[in-house]
């Protein structure tokens, strides 16, 4: 059951970069799931908005739904698309 | 098995003799190095983020999906971190089994898969800028699809 | 390009220094490894019999071959003569390329082609006694079939 | 042209092992081919008879058809099959 709270967010590569920072807590409101998480995030770091579409969410290091819920002592990392493709490596 | 997400060198003497066993007669492995253009400009350096908790729960994943495919003897990966030069290797996948057509298909795979899956970041950094390469949005490692 | 038979120890960093450079992002090295069984039979250690001058030529020709057919940066290849014991390597294949498709493929190609033209022999010797292994009769380079 | 002289016979693996040597010379008679000195080898080295079927043969490092000429001064190898095949490696 999701609840009250806190969550640490974990930021990487260009999502750290917007936010200006790699870590750090959000007070987890009733029901509150991974994309609720991001948008609560969009209102501190704004130059995080408009991203839900690539973004992916990985709850303790497992990748999860979007709309799965956020458990207090819990890690979110926000996951931007991997590198990925031909023309990596 | 072995993964590992490192901020040094790396070794890939190390990695070979990891998987070595005496039953395997094939050894393929795989590095990916920083080369000094991408997508038409001249690159200066890299600089990979990583998740490391993660990625190397991910490796072991994906190592299991290729170890179920393919009668592999030992799988080991290791993705470097942080700024790497020209010429340095940002990945080590190294595979053995006991013939070598396994090998090959099994490291490619996993190579691929890596490169899909794994939360690994790379900004490209060019005369007078920079960017984070982003590929498609990373696909759930069970599923196939996005989650 | 680089190829060589010899009765030394193979040293894998060397050739993968030999291919890497700097517009190549990809290296696929592959390990010939001294297995412990073949056949239903447990091998006490291999002897590898070669024609150097020949197979370092014959080398050269299938590296051509496979130059032509993927875009490769540089390509090593190293066989190892003598008594070697489980867990040494014979045969090491190194590939860079741009990208890592070519280098999977061509490395794959390099050490199928090897294992069917160039002079090199084994004998494995077992328990109470031994046996020089004889594949096909080699085909020829050029035209893929006896001459 | 093939003619008289003399070619230095190289051998290998299991070859070697039969002859009981990996260097040999022969005496080149008239249009001498490379099956032709094989041939001829094996008079003086019963044990490499019989395998006319599996043999290739090099000259100066390059293969080349059992019937190729082979001239003074020349390097014959007489080439088993190589390993070959899956189970090599």
């Amino acid at each position: 059951m999701s609840g009250t709270g806190k969550a640490k967010v974990r930021l990487f590569a260009r999502l750290s970069d917007l936010a200006g920072t790699r870590e750090t807590e959000v007070e987890l409101g009733e029901g509150l799931t991974a994309a609720g998480v991001y948008q609560a995030l969009c209102t501190r770091f704004p130059a995080l908005a408009g991203l839900e579409n690539s973004l992916m969410y990985a709850l303790n290091a497992e990748y999860v739904e979007p709309d799965h819920p956020v458990r207090d002592g819990d890690e979110l990392a926000l996951i931007p698309p991997v590198s990925g493709g031909r023309d990596v490596l | 098995m072995f993964f590992e997400v490192t901020a040094e060198p790396l070794d890939a003497a190390r990695l070979v003799a990891h998987v070595r066993k005496d039953e395997a007669g094939a050894v393929a492995l795989f590095y990916g190095v920083v080369r000094d253009n991408s997508r038409g400009r001249r690159v200066l350096y890299l600089e990979y983020d990583a998740y490391p908790e993660m990625a190397t729960k991910v490796m072991r994943q994906i190592a299991e999906e290729v170890m179920a495919r393919w009668p592999v003897t030992d799988i080991a990966i290791r993705h470097r971190t942080g700024r790497l030069e020209i010429g340095e290797t940002s990945l080590l996948v190294a595979v053995s089994s006991p013939h070598r057509d396994e090998a090959f298909a099994a490291c490619h795979a996993l190579v691929d898969r890596f490169k899909e899956v794994v939360p690994v970041w790379k900004k490209e950094v060019w005369e007078g800028g920079e960017t984070w390469i982003e590929g498609e949005p990373v696909r759930h490692p069970e599923t196939g699809g996005r989650p």
